[in-house]
């Protein structure tokens, strides 16, 4: 019994609609006889039979559209029986090879985990990350001021002389650890060149900041969480004010000179959760209002905190702040970060005996420390730049 | 041409036999290539010879071993008539790694070093150049060969057609055109195609000795080829061959046929080649019906060979796809 | 202009071309140049001068107006045994006989199974400067460096004018040579230690470790320019001349690359599909984790090529732009 | 909203602030601030975050009443009623 099935006409015949049998059952067929019309969408073609015998049955109605290898009509051999077929499209196709098992997969670079939000080029990214260099440490030289080789290779060669990484700290923050030793390590390196080159001389200074505290206070209650300061931005601000009469603070010392800096880019040492440090600047700090300076100061932890932060952000600090927050010690002496010059740090504010007005009182007192580099600045300056920032702190509307 | 001069066909029992069985191959074996492609067996264009089988045919008989043929992308017939062996062009059209080509060309990229059989060339009129220069070679190394290129009328619309003409015969070299003139061009009609419809005055405008030849019946094609072949041998540059036929079957399997009549088809299948050949031979006495019922029986048993033969030649490892993109060795 | 340092002696580009088609027509017997004017009038850029009376009109062939005959022709007869060498005037033309080369000259390998190759050498000449307006002045080399099955050269200095082609020749598949038509006149020293063989590598044309601008054909002397500008600048840059178009050398340029981590590609095609495009695609493929910047390319401006002088100078690749072009990459 | 509904979301805000923090382990009584090391920015963002998540705005003076896990739930489960 043969089985008569939907031709293939061509290779982008996918189906025919029967449009007449040309021959019914019992007639005698041979072989290039034609059976039936067949519409396509090429038009109407004759179809042929390729097996003689009779038409046993014919199995699709004029008018049905089916797919190619179809069963259209049994074919019965001289003498044979006729059998019911099994109108699979399938079973005349055949197994051919396919490309796909024998192709081989293109090869490409595994590239390594991107340092998102930081311009650094193809090659200054495999570098970095071979040599677990943070890519967020090290200033750009490339066009459009992206970090290149160049740049990390230094970068490497200074032992990683700026701070680390909080996405390679991060990621490593369970298990391995190495991560985390390679930012201590740049930590070392950075904190090692400063005690080693810089002379440092330390002041101090306890601060009312009580009329400071309640103003802001007051400041915030009347506000929506995400507009409300922290005291940490009014220090900021009034470091920044205070750099402006200061400028021996404000810069770098390199190749044996100090370069003052007309910007006052404020660095700010913000702790990483799971360990280490980072010392991101805010861009122009003196001159944002309050709350401008507010939402940077929040933008840029958190940006700092999730890994994501601009090369920019770290390089460009002229001075840092280092903030001892709401649950630390009283003070701090702070250890300046190469190349900038000076660093400020503030230690917990806490309510504690005061005499005003040769009456002890309880006010919420904040110790400040300046540590300066005594190649650029002397201690008599250096206790004039403290003095300012009081002062401001004691007038906070003016901030 | 001249009409006058003797041909050289010798019509033996052995000939006419001979010319049938060639011819009969042709039909049989392109029959279950139909088939074949029913089944998805063959894909691609499958574009069938079927009706014009004496050209081919007649045409292979005034050749000699180390002469060239460049031929179309509907050259089945011509490969089997050169002498091609029908499984190794059956393996081709079911590409497989025993196809005269490897299975990299298909049905219509048949191509024979051996038998120098230059394609199976599917750019209308893209052969004509390459004969031209086939035969440039032959005449500049002082070889007596001919070349035979093979095309459709389609093919004479082409400024390749003109300006091989123009070079064959400006160059005076040794190639025999042959203008299958089946009068479509896939579905384009010659009459509404050409201002000219008589093709073999376009050659004659070349100054190229030129004729119409009835290209249904097999021993005129192979007495005007006789003749060409022998003149362009003997030196006289190219001569040009129109043979009237027509092709019974669609342009390709896919082609409803809408720009010809049944009534058109039915009368040319009158004039079947083969059929022609047959009555000729029996009234003749030249073949008697045993003799035919054994060429029958030797051409299907040398095409179920040819499809078993096919069937079981291996695929071309997907690791050879570039190998044959450059000559391996290039020197260094 | 100058060619290339001293050492030899000193030859134009034009007559380089013209001793070198002299040596091979002397040595092998089966080259001949054909092509339109290249006979009796010496060739459309005077390079053939002189060799029909050496070597005479049926190797020293003048065509007709027929660049798909005649190319056809050139691989028919390097199909029947000869070593051709066919001149299309400028690859504007070679537009009529793109068919030939990319359906026949590069196909015919693969799709008869590795049984033929077609050892033809296609000179053409290509590129803009001589005020030649729209129709003669392109350089579409990129479109046949996109075709497989065939080989791309561009020599841009007299030792490679003068020894490609011999190894052309003996290449076993079609080798096409584009000649920029502003070299001709140039004058240079042939390189007594160049590679007489090698078609296939690209040249280091000048060391440079800051980045890596990579060129071809007519743009090899403005990048040398440019690159010596750049020196004064304080950037060095590597100068690479690709000299086969296809095959590309890739070794070549990913070492340089990799070592200057910036790359520039000159490339007087337009930018869209270009040659550059692809250059740029493959050194971000192979090399994009040793990348410094993005990929630079100096091409023509996006407009068939004006005939008046100073729009001309505005439409190709400059010295300006190049140099304009490594020192944003380099950021300096 | 349950006080455990609440709870969780505190908990959820918590660990976006210190993700490192194993919470299930949080005694509710003690400072959480200073168990977590939670400075002054990051409680700031957990008080937005629990405006938005629980429509509560916590004003500065209360901030005190958050300073455990039992005492912020009873803080912000009376707001929410109130």
């Amino acid at each position: 019994m043969g089985i008569f099935r939907m031709p293939s006409l061509g290779a982008d015949m996918e189906a025919g609609t029967l449009v007449e049998w040309l021959k019914q059952p019992g007639d005698r067929v041979k072989r290039g006889d034609l059976i039936a019309v067949v519409e396509t969408q090429k038009g109407a073609i004759e179809i042929e039979v390729f097996e003689p015998g009779t038409v046993a049955e014919l199995l699709l109605p004029v008018g049905a559209t089916v797919p190619v290898g179809t069963a259209m009509a049994s074919i019965r051999e001289d003498g044979a029986v006729a059998v019911a077929p099994a109108p699979d499209a399938a079973a005349m196709k055949e197994e051919r090879p396919t490309a796909a098992a024998t192709m081989p997969a293109p090869q490409l670079q595994v590239p390594p985990p991107p340092s998102q939000g930081i311009k650094a080029s193809p090659a200054a990214r495999k570098f970095a990350e071979e040599h677990d260099i943070n890519l967020a440490s090290v200033p750009g030289s490339g066009p459009d001021g992206a970090i290149v080789f160049v740049d990390v290779e230094a970068a490497w060669q200074r032992q990683g002389g700026a701070a680390a990484t909080t996405a390679a700290a991060r990621t490593g923050a369970k298990g391995d650890g190495a991560p985390v030793d390679g930012m201590r390590a740049a930590i070392a390196a950075a904190m090692a060149r400063s005690k080693r080159e810089i002379p440092h001389y330390y002041l101090g200074q306890t601060v009312d900041v009580t009329i400071a505290a309640d103003w802001l206070a007051q400041r915030n209650a009347d506000r929506k969480p995400e507009e409300r300061a922290v005291f940490g931005a009014l220090l900021l601000k009034a470091i920044g004010l205070s750099l402006k009469k200061y400028p021996e603070f404000n810069g770098s010392f390199a190749d044996g000179r100090f370069a003052a800096s007309a910007a006052i880019h404020l660095g700010m040492a913000i702790a990483l959760r799971g360990g280490g440090l980072i010392a991101p600047a805010i861009h122009d700090a003196a001159d944002l209002p309050l709350d401008q300076l507010m939402i940077r100061l929040r933008d840029l932890t958190n940006r700092v905190r999730a890994g994501r932060f601009r090369s920019s952000e770290l390089a460009d600090a002229t001075i840092t702040l280092t903030s001892l927050g709401e649950r630390g010690v009283d003070w701090v002496q702070p250890i300046i970060y190469p190349p900038q010059v000076a660093i400020v740090g503030a230690g917990t504010p806490t309510v504690r005996p005061w005499i005003v007005d040769g009456v002890p009182v309880a006010r919420q007192l904040c110790d400040l420390t300046l540590a300066a580099d005594h190649r650029v600045s002397d201690g008599h300056r250096g206790a004039l730049f403290l003095r300012a920032i009081e002062a401001l702190l004691q007038n906070p509307e003016a901030l | 041409m001249s009409e006058t001069s003797d041909p050289k066909v010798h019509l033996t029992r052995s000939h006419v036999r001979a010319l049938y069985q060639e011819m009969l191959r042709i039909r049989r074996f392109e029959e279950k290539c139909a088939e074949l492609y029913t089944q998805e067996k063959i894909r691609g264009f499958l574009h069938l010879y079927i009706g014009e089988e004496a050209i081919a045919v007649g045409v292979m008989q005034a050749l000699q071993p180390l002469d060239a043929v460049v031929a179309t992308y509907r050259e089945h017939g011509h490969a089997l008539a050169r002498g091609i062996e029908m499984g190794r062009v059956m393996a081709e059209m079911l590409g497989r790694q025993d196809g005269c080509s490897r299975g990299h060309g298909g049905s219509m990229h048949i191509f024979d070093a051996a038998t120098r059989f230059y394609g199976g060339n599917a750019i209308v009129g893209g052969g004509l150049p390459l004969a031209v220069g086939l035969a440039l070679a032959d005449r500049m190394q002082g070889r007596p060969q001919v070349t035979v290129c093979f095309f459709g009328e389609g093919a004479v619309a082409e400024g390749e057609f003109h300006e091989s003409m123009n070079l064959a015969a400006l160059w005076q070299l040794p190639v025999l055109f042959v203008c299958e003139n089946n009068l479509y061009a896939m579905g384009t009609a010659l009459a509404i195609s050409e201002s000219e419809t008589d093709i073999h005055r376009k050659a004659e405008s070349y100054r190229m000795p030129a004729a119409a030849v009835d290209g249904m019946d097999v021993v005129a094609v192979e007495t005007a080829a006789r003749r060409a072949v022998e003149a362009i041998r003997g030196g006289a540059g190219p001569v040009f061959l129109e043979c009237r036929t027509y092709r019974f079957r669609a342009h390709s399997m896919f082609d409803a046929q809408l720009y010809r009549s049944k009534d058109e088809i039915e009368a040319w299948k009158a004039k079947c080649p083969i059929e022609h050949l047959r009555a000729w031979a029996l009234q003749a006495g030249s073949l008697h019906a045993e003799d035919l019922t054994a060429v029958e029986a030797d051409v299907l048993a040398e095409l179920d060979a040819a499809v078993a033969f096919a069937e079981a030649s291996p695929w071309e490892p997907v690791e050879r796809l570039l190998a044959d993109v450059m000559t391996p060795e290039a020197p260094s | 202009m100058s060619g290339t340092s001293a050492g030899g002696a000193e030859i134009t580009y034009r007559d380089a071309v013209r001793e070198a088609l002299r040596e091979v027509l002397q040595q092998d017997p089966r080259t001949f140049l054909m092509g339109e004017d290249v006979g009796r009038y010496g060739g459309c850029y005077a390079v053939s001068k002189g060799l029909l009376d050496e070597f005479g009109p049926e190797r020293i062939r003048d065509t007709p107006l027929s660049e798909a005959g005649f190319v056809g022709a050139g691989i028919g007869a390097a199909l029947g045994g000869m070593r051709p060498i066919v001149e299309v005037m400028t690859v504007n033309f070679s537009m009529l006989c793109l068919d030939q080369i990319l359906n026949t000259a590069a196909t015919i390998r693969h799709m008869s199974g590795g049984q033929f190759s077609v050892p033809l050498v296609i000179r053409m000449a290509t590129g803009a400067g001589r005020q030649l307006a729209a129709q003669h002045s392109h350089s579409l080399e990129n479109w046949y460096a996109h075709i497989p099955g065939i080989r791309v050269v561009a020599p841009a200095t007299v030792t490679d004018a003068r020894f490609m082609l011999r190894t052309a020749l003996l290449d076993p598949d079609p080798v096409l040579i584009f000649e920029h038509v502003m070299l001709y006149n140039m004058t240079g020293s042939l390189d007594p230690a160049a590679d007489p063989v090698d078609i296939d590598r690209a040249a280091v044309r000048r060391p440079g470790r800051d980045v890596t601008l990579i060129t071809y054909g007519g743009s090899l002397w403005k990048t040398l320019v440019a690159a010596t500008e750049l020196a004064g600048q304080g950037i060095e840059a590597e100068v690479i001349d690709l000299r086969s178009l296809r095959p590309l050398d890739d070794a070549t340029i990913t070492a340089s690359v990799r070592r200057t981590r910036r790359a520039v590609i000159v490339d007087e095609g337009w930018r869209s599909g270009s040659l550059a495009a692809e250059i740029s695609a493959r050194i971000v493929e192979q090399c994009f984790w040793s990348l410094d910047a993005p990929v630079g390319r100096v091409c023509s401006a996006e407009v068939p090529i004006p005939y008046p002088k100073h729009l001309e100078d505005a439409a190709l690749p400059q010295t300006p732009a190049i140099v304009a072009a490594a020192r944003s990459v380099v950021g300096r | 909203m349950t006080a455990d509904d609440i709870r969780q979301i505190l908990l959820e805000e918590i660990g976006n602030i210190a993700p490192e923090a194993d919470l299930g382990a949080l005694d509710p009584e003690v400072d959480y601030r200073e168990k977590l090391d939670i400075d002054s920015i990051g409680f700031l963002n957990l008080i937005i975050a629990i405006g938005k998540r629980l429509k509560i705005e916590v004003p500065e003076k209360d901030y005190a009443r958050l300073g455990t896990l039992s005492g912020a739930v009873s803080y912000l489960v009376a707001r929410k009623r109130g």
